[in-house]
């Protein structure tokens, strides 16, 4: 069967009050679009023939079959297809993250190669959420970024084609990842919740849910991250600067902050990008090692669950909250790793024999 | 003290005295200063036609340039003014009220009444009107009759730097919205005014001339064709009494008609085209109150129903002449004139 | 070819800003003999018509001034001269008259007709005419100014060095009013003196003028040399309420217009120009709240509020009392409040403007009366 | 009681439900009345956006303005306009907000900071610009809101006033009510731009976009936005995406909508709904502390109806009154 790769762009992130507090990037729905044409481009190029694509009413479809429509319209193209064909799952659109959960859910049911996703964290672990075995293959449209690699969409179009054509072994084309899992049990009614985390968790004692984006320090208290990388901007940059983690080795790091946030004695004060262009001093309690697999029970007892940079749940003495971290949670396409393979073994000098579609 | 200056420089120094009397005037349109944001001088422009050059040194940031964007600007001088400040918004050429006559009627001149008599818009929206400047159909209109249709508005258009002064101050203290025209082709003319501040009231028409044969109603730029026409009718041994409206909204009806009773007769002129305008409506309220005082039929001396033409020479019979007005005098005096009759 | 027994008759200046005048009818034939003081003429100007009285004697030999035509200030309109005087030399005469360069022009170089001076009341506008003998003070009243004295600045200069101001408030002086009742106005008036340098002096008042020329004579007795009340105030409560009102609260020409035709016994005389320069005055930021503090201070409910005329009587300052028969802002009859201490003239067929509408007896009066005293 | 957890003391989160459901009941009860036949006119409900006025509404003064929309009765309650007036307004009496004179889209109250609503769509955007103006010019840190709908946002008064706002740097918010619907006409149709944050970002400001029916998400937003104008950072555009429970005006039949949408919102998506429920789980506020309140809203209704209906007409000479200041 021909590899079909699917497509979840998102049109609502990146649009959270970090714009105002922060200077943050707001990357518009007619970029998206572009983006995703520079990934259509690449796959066609790689021989992939058919994408599947969440539908949305953000604009982004509307501008990117605009694209198609001109490119098959221009002498551009000389009359040969340079874009895939372009398919939409058959749903109703909500314009909430159900969307997102629901096509994921649908293309791996269609039993897509990979998933392209376009968007930030939030996008991303909605995406993973359902993605199962499917490989991510992420771009960063998002604000508080720090599981999408950054780098030029094409490049993650080019390396997706030749992984899902089979032109790069698998072990090479993907890299596990991991995740923290986090359970809610209420105390009061029994009812649990799980929810789930790619990047960080963190704890804020203000119990409700606002405007999502998490931006200020003064409630934080414990912070727990699958990797810490000091690259990356967010929560987990507090982690990264502390002890860096990487994504690849099991485990990651959980770090307690200090009750009132400012600097006292015997505490370590840090400085950390906490948002883009936002640089926070916080006052560090401790840190250690969350090791894969053990669960562990905050000390904060009442407040709100902040997952990959937002606000998601809140919770109160009477609940019952732990956070597990899983290795080996799913699967994303290695980049840097099938673009090396790539260049060693020559694999764009040929022309890359076409697979007829399935749909 | 008093002195002749120009009425460009008139009402340059209405809105310099204004600024200095009320911290709460301040003075906004495209190019009032000139050049912001450019690497040249400051105050590079003070208007398109320098009306506004100086304020800026003596006033600084009260003087402001906005975005060519006049729905926005004029819309920002009303909301402004139903918040307390005076503003005096530069609509250039009032022919651009087409792109922002929303914010004018049917929000400036509607709020005091929509809104229960408890809200006040004391905004300015000064602006050229009139041909005669070779500027063609888009820049040479004179379009006072569109706003003396809408109640809420005050509209003036002043004939000579005297009244341009006292007007504009009046405008600006006055507490309701105010279209003030201003004649490009008088902006150069000089007459006595005081350096001191003072106010015309509105709604006074000037009597410019005194007469008993017959009434010649007009404003802005026509009032000196109206005067040059009767100089000459004057040689023929005819009286006219000559009437500067001065404000169109609130007009000076009891002048009309009190000169209309002495006279009998009236010849309204009118530089706005002949449907709809000061002159139909000064000679049916004429005909509605005074028409047994009438000894003639009422004539009108107007723009021709066409769009202001370019080439000078079809512009210059655009505009009424002296000659027409004291040819429509002529008419009320003779005996044919006592009846209607469709020119020939 | 001068022949010092040819006596010119030109078109009068009247005033600064005249430069032309109407001749609208003669009062006396060609051939009649005249006496000073005599009507001659009619001339109308923009701001006002009045009548040309002779300044000389002698015989009226020719009349050039047609009726209904404009001629310039100066320009010659009749010619006097004794009977035995040549007609050829008449002839002569009017054959090489010259009408001189217009003052104007000299006096753009001269300086300005009016001056300001900067006083404790504010600023103060100013005229000065002639050079030499007694200082002579001009105060017009309630709504007037310096102009108010255009028959009368000259006719003094002659013979004097005359002052006519602005008082604060009116014409083009300062309009802010410290203190509006008669003292804060003599005070204004002294602090002017003071600033131009005038120990002592004439004073010549007119109405609220006249009043506030007495309030500083009873005050500063020193420096008032004498006094001229032409149709005062202060000699009596009564005033025409109506005409204070309706000057006050007037704002357009026609309310104005009957408010002033009250000032004159012939209503004629209110030109177009005089009622567009008052409407210019009153429109001036500051004159509304200054005329009616004055009103307030001075003449609340139609009544004046200081009647000075026993005080005055008390004094020994000399003093002359004008009116004009038909006055119907202030009675004529207050002028015998003075009757036993003052030289009083009460002149028929003029009204409270009686300085110009009988300029040349009104002048003539004062001319006598400065003189006397000083 | 449980420790509040959230950004607003107990007294402000009864204000903001009371404001809430003050603005829910007065639109239930025009509603009804309407299709009685009671009021004259039409009029355009906000039943379902409350969240939105009110989240806004908890951070400002009456030295702040705001200019409303055609849909502005919800404005005016959170600015705090009269209720009673507004009612009496609404039934065309003398005793209304605007003497009867202004009827359902002018209701104003300038000593409030009201600038009207407004019947001109995109009107009050360069009026609100204006406002800001004046609030900088005196410096006394006021700011203006300006409210358009999804529709509305198409207007060039609106697009033009963005670009003013942004070169004079005005303390202005924009706050597009996206209820994704103009008039009939979905949002996503007549929208060209998709996303309103991509308009704020083509004029230079920022854009934020939350959900409108969850008022600590508007209230939160808001505040930072509002905050950062007040300080002199300049304007913001807001996106609350919401819902309308109500058709376009009174007696819209809303065929344009899909089946089951109307219900399907009204379950899931009603602010008053979320916002109690969210606090007495918290355990701030006990739900019959929240139905004391509403008897006591129902009761204020109710008599503002009664006292609309009983007041007196304007009299004819109203009919000429107040076109001027001074004639």
């Amino acid at each position: 069967m021909a590899p079909v790769v699917g497509i979840v762009a998102n049109p609502v992130s990146a649009r959270d009050i970090r714009r105002v507090v922060a200077n943050a990037t707001s990357l518009q729905i007619a970029d998206r679009a572009n983006i995703l044409l520079r990934v259509l481009a690449a796959l066609h190029a790689c021989g992939v023939r058919d994408v599947l694509m969440m539908p949305e009413n953000g604009g982004i479809r509307a501008h990117v079959e605009r694209g198609l429509m001109r490119a098959r319209g221009s002498g551009a193209s000389r009359g040969e297809d340079i874009y895939p064909a372009l398919h939409t799952v058959s749903m109703p659109v909500t314009g909430t993250v159900a969307d997102t959960h629901r096509a994921t859910a649908e293309m791996r049911r269609a039993g897509v190669s990979a998933l392209v996703v376009l968007g930030g964290d939030g996008t991303h672990r909605a995406v993973a959420a359902e993605c199962g075995t499917v490989p991510i293959a992420g771009i960063s449209t998002g604000t508080n970024n720090a599981f999408p690699e950054h780098r030029e969409p094409t490049i993650t179009g080019l390396a997706t084609g030749l992984a899902v054509t089979g032109r790069v072994p698998p072990h090479i084309a993907f890299a596990a990842n991991k995740r923290i899992d986090v359970s809610l049990v209420s105390g009061a009614n029994g009812g649990a919740v799980t929810e789930m985390a790619l990047v960080d968790v963190a704890l804020v004692t203000e119990r409700y849910i606002g405007a999502r984006a998490l931006w200020r320090t003064e409630n934080f208290r414990e912070l727990y991250v699958t990797f810490a990388d000091p690259e990356v901007i967010g929560m987990s940059a507090i982690a990264g600067l502390l002890e860096p983690v990487d994504r690849d080795e099991s485990g990651g790091l959980m770090v307690r902050l200090s009750p009132d946030g400012t600097c006292r004695k015997g505490i370590t004060t840090l400085n950390a990008p906490i948002a883009p262009g936002m640089m926070a001093r916080v006052g560090v309690t401790d840190w250690r090692r969350m090791p894969a697999g053990v669960a562990f029970v905050p000390e904060v007892t009442a407040g709100s669950v902040a997952l990959d940079g937002e606000r998601e749940l809140s919770f109160t003495e009477r609940d019952r909250l732990s956070l597990t971290l899983r290795d080996d949670a799913f699967r994303t396409v290695n980049v840097a790793a099938v673009m090396r393979h790539a260049g060693q073994n020559r694999l764009l000098t040929g022309t890359p024999v076409p697979v007829t579609s399935a749909f | 003290m008093s002195r002749k200056i120009s009425m460009k420089q008139a009402i340059n120094e209405a809105l310099d005295l204004e600024m200095r009397r009320d911290p709460t005037v301040i003075v906004m349109g495209e190019d009032i200063v000139g050049g912001t944001g450019a690497q040249g001088e400051d105050d590079a422009w003070g208007g398109v036609l320098g009306v506004t050059k100086g304020l800026y040194a003596k006033h600084g940031d009260r003087l402001m340039d906005t975005p060519l964007s006049e729905s926005a600007y004029i819309g920002a001088a009303v909301g402004a003014a139903a918040c307390g400040l005076r503003p005096v918004a530069e609509l250039m050429f009032l022919d651009f009220m087409g792109v922002c006559f929303d914010q004018i009627f049917n929000q400036a001149a509607k709020f005091r009444y929509m809104f229960g008599g408890k809200a006040e818009t004391p905004v300015v929206i000064r602006g050229m009107v009139g041909a005669g400047f070779r500027a063609a159909a888009q820049h040479s209109q004179m379009l006072t009759p569109l706003f003396t249709h809408i109640p809420g508005l005050k509209v003036v258009c002043p004939s000579n730097a005297y009244d341009a002064k006292g007007l504009l101050i009046q405008s600006i203290r006055d507490n309701d919205p105010v279209i003030f025209c201003e004649h490009k082709n008088l902006y150069g003319l000089e007459c006595e005014v005081p350096a001191e501040s003072y106010a015309i009231p509105f709604g006074e028409a000037n009597v410019l001339r005194d007469g008993d044969d017959v009434t010649i109603v007009s404003y802005g730029l026509t009032v000196h064709r109206a005067m040059e026409a009767a100089a000459a009718l004057a040689k023929d041994g005819t009286e006219a009494e000559v009437i500067d409206l001065r404000t169109l909204s609130p007009i000076d009806w009891d002048t009309i008609v009190e000169s209309v009773e002495r006279t009998g007769r009236l010849v309204v002129v009118d530089e706005a085209h002949p449907r709809c305008n000061l002159a139909t409506d000064i000679a049916a309220f004429v005909g509605q109150n005074a028409f047994g005082a009438l000894k003639a039929g009422i004539q009108m001396v107007t723009a021709p129903h066409t769009p202001v033409p370019f080439a000078p020479s079809l512009e210059d019979l655009y505009v009424p002449s002296a000659d027409s007005i004291a040819s429509a005098v002529k008419r009320t005096l003779s005996p044919k004139g006592a009846s209607p009759r469709i020119a020939a | 070819m001068l022949n010092e027994r040819i006596k010119p008759i030109v078109m009068p200046k009247w005033g600064l800003s005249m430069s032309e005048g109407k001749v609208t009818g003669w009062l006396k034939r060609p051939g009649s003999t005249i006496s000073i003081g005599d009507e001659l003429l009619e001339v109308e100007t923009d701001k006002i018509t009045n009548v040309v009285e002779a300044g000389e004697t002698g015989v009226l030999r020719r009349v050039l001034g047609e009726p209904g035509t404009v001629y310039p200030v100066k320009a010659l309109i009749a010619v006097l001269a004794e009977p035995d005087v040549p007609d050829d030399d008449i002839d002569a005469f009017i054959n090489s008259y010259a009408v001189p360069a217009s003052e104007d022009d000299g006096e753009a170089e001269a300086g300005p007709q009016y001056h300001t001076a900067e006083t404790p009341a504010g600023t103060i506008r100013y005229a000065k005419r002639g050079e030499s003998g007694p200082t002579v003070l001009l105060v017009h009243g309630f709504g007037g100014d310096l102009d108010n004295w255009l028959f009368t600045i000259d006719a003094l200069a002659e013979k004097a060095t005359v002052y006519a101001l602005d008082l604060p408030g009116h014409g083009q002086s300062n309009k802010q009013i410290a203190d509006p009742s008669l003292s804060g106005l003599s005070k204004a008036v002294l602090g002017f003196l003071d600033t131009v340098g005038v120990e002592r002096a004439h004073f010549v008042g007119h109405s609220m003028g006249g009043a506030v020329s007495m309030r500083t004579a009873l005050d500063a007795p020193g420096r008032v040399a004498s006094l001229s009340l032409i149709a005062s105030a202060g000699l009596g409560e009564q005033i025409d309420h109506g005409y204070i009102q309706g000057f006050v609260g007037a704002t357009s020409r026609r309310d104005l217009k009957p408010v002033l035709e009250t000032l004159f016994a012939d209503r004629g005389l209110v030109s177009r120009q005089m009622i567009d320069d008052l409407l210019k005055y009153k429109r001036l930021d500051g004159v509304d709240e200054a005329l009616r503090a004055l009103s307030a201070s001075l003449f609340a409910e139609g009544r004046q509020a200081s009647v000075l005329a026993s005080g005055i009587a008390d004094a020994r300052t000399p003093t002359l009392v004008v009116w004009g028969e038909e006055d119907r802002v202030i009675p004529a009859d207050h002028a015998q409040a003075l009757a036993n201490t003052a030289q009083v003239a009460v002149i028929p067929g003029a009204g409270h403007m009686v300085q110009m509408e009988a300029a040349g007896k009104v002048n003539a009066l004062l001319k006598d009366h400065i003189a006397k005293a000083d | 009681m449980a420790q509040n957890p959230f950004p607003l003391g107990k007294d402000e989160l009864l204000k903001a439900y009371r404001t809430m459901r003050t603005i829910r009941e007065f639109e239930e009860r025009l509603h009804v009345d309407f299709a009685k036949g009671d009021i004259p006119g039409f009029v355009h409900l906000y039943a379902g956006e409350e969240a939105c006025a009110t989240g806004i509404m908890m951070h400002l003064n009456d030295n702040d303005r705001i200019a409303s929309t055609h849909r502005g009765h919800g404005h005016c309650i959170a600015k705090g306009v009269d209720v009673h007036a507004m009612m009496a307004e609404i039934y065309g009496r003398s005793t209304g907000a605007c003497r009867g004179k202004g009827g359902s889209m002018h209701i104003a109250d300038l000593s409030k900071g009201m600038m009207g609503a407004n019947g001109i769509l995109g009107a009050g955007a360069p009026l609100i610009c204006g406002a800001a103006l004046a609030a900088k010019v005196r410096g006394d840190r006021g700011v203006g809101i300006t409210f358009v709908g999804d529709g509305a946002s198409n207007q060039g008064t609106f697009l033009e006033s963005l670009n003013l706002a942004a070169v004079w740097n005005l303390p202005v918010v924009f706050v597009v009510e996206n209820n994704g619907y103009a008039e009939s006409t979905a949002m996503e149709w007549a929208v060209s731009c998709d996303s309103y944050v991509d308009r704020a970002t083509g004029f230079g400001m920022p854009g934020v976009t939350v959900d409108g029916t969850d008022f600590f998400a508007v209230y939160e937003a808001a505040g930072e936005i509002i905050r950062r104008a007040r300080d002199g950072g300049g304007p913001a555009l807001l996106e609350c995406n919401m819902v309308r429970f109500y058709g376009h005006f009174e007696g819209d039949a809303q065929t344009y909508r899909a089946k089951g949408e109307l219900e399907a919102i009204r379950a899931s998506r009603d602010c008053l709904t979320i916002l109690s429920e969210r606090v007495i789980e918290a355990g701030v506020i006990g739900r019959d502390e929240l139905q004391a309140i509403d008897r006591e809203v129902n009761a204020l209704i109710e008599d503002a109806t009664r006292a609309a209906k009983a007041a007196p007409l304007p009299t004819p000479d109203d009919l000429l009154r107040d076109v001027y200041v001074a004639y």
